[in-house]
């Protein structure tokens, strides 16, 4: 039901991809105020669009600007509560663990790099790290020459198993992701200017009635939280 | 207790245009294969809706499609043994029995239960499943499950065809029990002349979906006419119980002025009984036959005869009223000169008339 | 066998997982009878428009149907508000809406086995009912509905099945809420979400068919069971 | 041309052990419902595979439980008419009889196929699908099926049972053909005394899944012992067809001594045939009757006389060397005095030797 | 209806989306038959993990079923590895990989319809089939499966319905590459994943809703056509 009192927990709706980290803050939080929380991770778009139609949710962590965007849009977020809350790099993986690291620049010639093989990363219209590595590698100019080779992925922990696996010889993923898997190699990091900011935004919900979700939101931009966010390779921002 | 039925219907080629009345007791069905005698009964079950049509039970307008009435099937309550069987196959025999007295409310004492079950012979399989039965056995179970279902009227088409002589001829009295305390009307369909002989009250002769000859059995089997198979043909002879031979087993039916012995000691004296005669059975003579086994010989004068077919005749004889038929070959028929208005003697053995 | 002991909150997760399918097997089961008495006995217009509406959930991606479920039943969807309002039945972000999920994507599978099980019946048993004084009612109690178990049974198992497995209209509807709306199915796609995440995913997946094998092994037993009382030997 | 069945069998509580041997031509298997007629042959059939058993045709051994052998059912090409037709619902009748002829490889001639259809009357039916049939109809199309096969052995499970009598007199003479001209060993179980005294060789009687008695038809139906019904005492008499009376369209058969006129031109003089003489048929007389219609009056003696049973007596005449038997009232025996030694005459109707 | 004018790239994934679904619906049939005869009617040891393996793409989530396909199918996959080594038989990133995702998410439901259809045949006519001279394969051929016919027709319905709205198994195994892979329900998917992209999903769907029911109503009326010889009046 819809938490009325500040003796609900906080619910956080957040990105798949934090589970990890938001676990052990949550757990610290816990230690910490002794108050438990609840968190739902799933696709930014499903979370964006459940709470447009009047879900629980206190906190919104999404994976990109554009859904969050689309509840500011709506007043659906409180937009004095918003901050830009972790950063992330796309990487360059490989699937051979001894492969030579390469410089990604413009006029890198990934086409030869993959000779017949495919690169594996998020879907390009709808997976953000496929966004973020489309505009890379066009920025670069290298788009055109990969552009049929690209294999888009349902989810970067697709990408990336596509990658291990040796279905493709090279993916693009977020660094936070490249660095859990003994499977691939880190053969480049895109330049930070190649592609929009990459950033998870949070934001309080604007039908949020939890009094410690102010408190909370506080804590999830603490330095303790910030160690936690940074073991699993985010960027903390701000 | 009066039935009519009045039915007009197109099932693909085949065209049923019937109609036919009956005074309740046993209506006979006849007809040769393929004729329409099972949709003709589906009709007055309601299970095939006639294109046009009247039903009229007792009085009781049952279906008329001029006035769109059509009774529902489960609310006839037409009891029907079904030409396959037809028993439920996730129920036990028990439960298939039990069926329709269910919903027969009042429903028939458990003795009539245990009485059905005996005739039957059905007792040891109550437990069983349908698929483990024989073909004779689904059958009466089937016969069983319709007859407790306590129903106004009882459809059977063939109910009998599976089943050997011994436990037809435990049925059929029951069946004519039935009849005559019951009073619930019958419609019966069979090929057996005999088991329609001795059951039915009406018989009505189907042919390609119409009726070609309807009206009392005694009319309808003694006719010459080729109604009913020619290798039928015999009378059918009403009488009154005269009196019972205890000692020899035998019961004395008067017929008119004739008297005939039957086996067996049947019904009480005073009663009506029906009598088959096949004209296969019946000898003619010229002089009074003496020191012979035949116990009925009836003096008579010979009314017709049919025309020769295959080397036989069929010979028309009046015993004091009482027409009884015998067929004989042509040679014997010229042998003794047998034409209208002579005087014979018409010989007719009594186990022959046991069935 | 120690890294298969359950978390608390994984076990949570079963019980909410069997709870969510027997919840949507169950309660999809006459609505299915239904719909699969009137697509295969019914004349009437708009068949193939039921016919169609029936197969949706499969036609569509799990994930639309998640969404037209959350527009039609969330809180703020025409018929999540008049139930909520009425009947105090609210679906969004309960368990409740798991179970609609997952009955709603489970619906065509039950539909079509009981259909087929149905079109089986021989109706000449359904006449010889009704000629015994059953009335429709009583001849499909009695006759029609056992004769269609093993379609009903058929079609409860894929139910079950594909509630234990659902996860894409689920999440979409009600989201990925421990305790409430986190079954095992979300659990597993949660793990595969981030690094690391495999063992977990692999432990869920591998006790998701262990309870789905013991009760597909306990269906079709009875369901065996039953086939032997109908048409023994 | 032989046929050797043994047989051990438990199903649920029901135990068939039975064993018999034939030397081909019809075997009637004969016995009440559920007796076991339809688990016999299906254990023939391979349908049913026994506990213990072994099947011999013509020498090849086909099954023997102790050998571990079993030939599969589809090689034996033993043709079956079932008690319930059988007929494939998605074929039409006409590819319905093809079915079995597709796998007979050289199959029946296109004239066979003619004729068999033209003898069950089912030429109208071929492009229908069988749940458009009639009950009778459904029968003659498996017969045909079965027929047309060309099997080496044809099991005919009560395959006239729903027929009426017009259209078994017409499959009925057809069977004696494929009995005699193919010399097709046919095992055929039917309730009707007059279809088996016509068409079998050997009767086997079953009881409670044992072989009761088991002979040549004249000894089986003969015997006075209640080994078949009683009611259907009576003799099968052998004899050779003497001569043609082709005016009076009778046939003369010659029986040891004596001389029996019987209806229709049946096979040519010097063959072989088989007569049924009911005891119902038969009336009894101390003195030659005169000027009677019955064209057979045999001379002979009383053998022996049975109990009397139900106010009825069997007696068995020795006329000429044939045994003939009578069945007489007891009322009638005390007034004719009859005991064995006395001399009497056998009456029999020609037209009662039609069936 | 100016939106609803196809890009080229929608009419391919159209086109794709009708591929693999045909494809993954008659490449499966032989091996769904296998198995539901097996399960209908074999006695062996393993059956009962012969059917919980079918039940298999049912009872986990789509995404781990995708997971183990490319794990066993992928290029350096075992199976996959022997398949293209062989029979030079590709999967990855591949339409046929899409059509075997497909296959095996249908697969558990073609084989219960077929199996339903199976245990209702009415084993005396095969036995009659048998006296009359015909081989367990003719009689197989000949009158179980024309028996059986409204059974596949079911099961083939089902599975050709869940390829159309399969993405998950298939975006996780061969990923989402238009002309190759992108079925319309991974187009749809990705449409629902930005904001905005609402219109297009619906677009897309209403094509694959009536592409599926055009497909749906053919089959009905071949199936009625066929029970009504099977079953006349
Ligand atoms: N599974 C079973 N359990 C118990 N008894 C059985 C089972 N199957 C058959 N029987 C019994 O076996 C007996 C023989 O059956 P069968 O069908 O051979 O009889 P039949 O002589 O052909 O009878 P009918 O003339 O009625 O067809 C029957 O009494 C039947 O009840
Ligand atoms: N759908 C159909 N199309 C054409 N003819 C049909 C159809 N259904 C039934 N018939 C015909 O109607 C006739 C009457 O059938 P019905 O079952 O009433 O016969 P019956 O008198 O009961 O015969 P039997 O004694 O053989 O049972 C048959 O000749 C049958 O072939
Ligand atoms: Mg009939
Ligand atoms: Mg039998």
């Amino acid at each position: 039901g819809a938490p009325a009192q500040g003796e609900e927990k906080v619910t956080i709706f957040a990105a798949a991809s934090l589970k990890n980290a938001l676990d052990a803050i949550n757990a610290n939080w816990k230690e910490e105020s002794g108050k438990e929380t609840t968190a739902s991770y799933a696709a930014s778009s499903a979370l964006a669009k459940q709470i447009e139609q009047g879900a629980p949710a206190d906190i919104f962590i999404s994976a990109d600007l554009a859904w969050m965007d689309y509840l500011a849009e709506k007043k659906l977020i409180k937009a004095d509560t918003r901050s830009n809350l972790l950063g992330n790099r796309i990487v360059l993986v490989s699937a051979k663990t001894d492969a030579d690291p390469v410089e990604i620049k413009p006029g890198l010639d990934l086409a030869i790099l993959l000779g017949d093989g495919r690169l594996a990363m998020g879907a390009v219209d709808s997976v953000p790290a496929g966004k973020y590595g489309k505009a890379a590698l066009e920025k670069l100019g290298i788009w055109p020459t990969v552009a049929e080779k690209v294999a888009g992925a349902e989810s970067v922990r697709a990408a990336l198993l596509l990658v291990s696996r040796g279905e493709a010889p090279y993916g693009i993923v977020y660094k936070t992701d490249a660095a859990a898997d003994p499977g691939v190699k880190v053969v480049g990091t895109f330049p930070e200017d190649s592609h929009p900011p990459i950033i998870y935004p949070i934001a309080i919900t604007t039908d949020s009635k939890n009094a410690d979700a102010d408190a909370y939101l506080e804590f999830v931009k603490s330095p303790k939280a910030a160690a936690l966010f940074e073991t699993q390779g985010f960027i903390v921002l701000e | 207790m009066s039935l009519e039925v009045e039915a007009r219907h197109r099932i693909g080629s085949f065209v049923i245009d019937a109609a036919f009345r009956s005074e309740g007791g046993v209506t006979a069905l006849f007809g040769r294969s393929g004729s329409g005698k099972t949709s003709l009964i589906n009709i007055i079950a309601g299970l095939l809706r006639p294109d046009a049509g009247r039903l009229l039970l007792d009085g009781d307008l049952i279906a008329d499609s001029e006035k769109r009435l059509f009774t529902p099937i489960h609310r006839r309550r037409f009891g029907y043994v079904f030409q396959e069987a037809r028993l439920f196959p996730h129920l036990s025999v028990r439960r298939n029995l039990a069926y329709g007295r269910w919903f027969a409310n009042a429903g028939k004492s458990a003795s009539e239960f245990a009485k059905v079950i005996e005739m039957l012979g059905i007792g040891d399989l109550l437990e069983r499943r349908p698929s483990t039965l024989s073909g004779g056995e689904r059958q009466r179970v089937a016969v069983g499950r319709a007859l407790l279902a306590a129903p106004r009227l009882l459809l059977m088409d063939e109910p009998l065809a599976a089943l050997d002589e011994a436990r037809k001829a435990e049925i059929l009295p029951y069946l004519e029990r039935l009849r005559d305390e019951t009073k619930v009307p019958i419609v019966y369909v069979s090929h057996s002349v005999a088991e329609v002989a001795r059951l039915a009250e009406r018989v009505v002769v189907v042919e390609n979906g119409r009726v070609k000859a309807s009206g009392t059995a005694a009319a309808i089997l003694s006719r010459p006419a080729d109604a009913i198979e020619r290798r039928e043909t015999g009378a059918l002879i009403e009488g009154v119980v005269d009196s019972h031979d205890v000692g020899h087993r035998l019961t004395v039916l008067r017929a008119g002025e004739c008297l005939i012995r039957i086996p067996h000691l049947v019904t009480a004296p005073g009663q009506r009984l029906r009598v088959y005669i096949a004209g296969r059975d019946v000898m003619l003579a010229t002089t009074r036959p003496e020191g012979i086994s035949a116990l009925n010989v009836l003096q008579g004068t010979i009314v017709d005869l049919s025309r020769t077919q295959e080397g036989s005749v069929d010979v028309r004889v009046d015993c004091g009223g009482t027409i009884i038929v015998a067929r004989i070959t042509a040679l014997s028929r010229e042998a003794l000169g047998l034409e209208p208005g002579k005087p014979v003697h018409a010989i007719i053995k009594t186990v022959a008339l046991d069935y | 066998m120690d890294w298969m002991a359950l978390s608390d909150a994984e076990w949570t997760a079963v019980r909410l997982s069997l709870r969510v399918a027997t919840v949507a097997m169950l309660s999809s089961l006459p609505f299915a009878l239904l719909a699969a008495m009137a697509l295969a006995r019914g004349r009437f217009w708009g068949k193939s428009v039921l016919n169609g509406l029936v197969h949706m959930p499969l036609i569509l991606p799990p994930v639309v149907t998640g969404f037209v479920l959350l527009i039609l039943f969330g809180r703020r969807g025409p018929i999540g508000a008049f139930l909520a309002d009425n009947f105090g039945l609210v679906f969004s972000f309960r368990w409740t809406g798991a179970a609609l999920a997952c009955a709603v994507m489970g619906f065509p599978l039950m539909v079509r086995s009981i259909r087929l099980s149905i079109e089986a019946v021989d109706r000449k048993l359904e006449d010889a009912a009704a000629t015994l004084g059953a009335n429709p009612a009583w001849v499909f109690l009695t006759v029609t509905l056992p004769l269609i178990l093993p379609g009903i049974v058929a079609g409860m198992i894929l139910s079950f099945a594909k509630a234990m497995g659902e996860f894409g209209a689920t999440i979409t509807f009600v989201s990925n809420i421990p305790g409430e709306t986190q079954t095992l199915s979300a659990a597993i796609y949660s793990f595969t979400q981030v690094p690391g995440g495999d063992a977990g995913a692999m432990r869920l997946a591998i006790i998701s068919i262990v309870i789905s094998m013991a009760a597909l092994m306990l269906s079709e037993s009875l369901a065996a069971a039953a086939a032997r009382r109908t048409v023994a030997a």
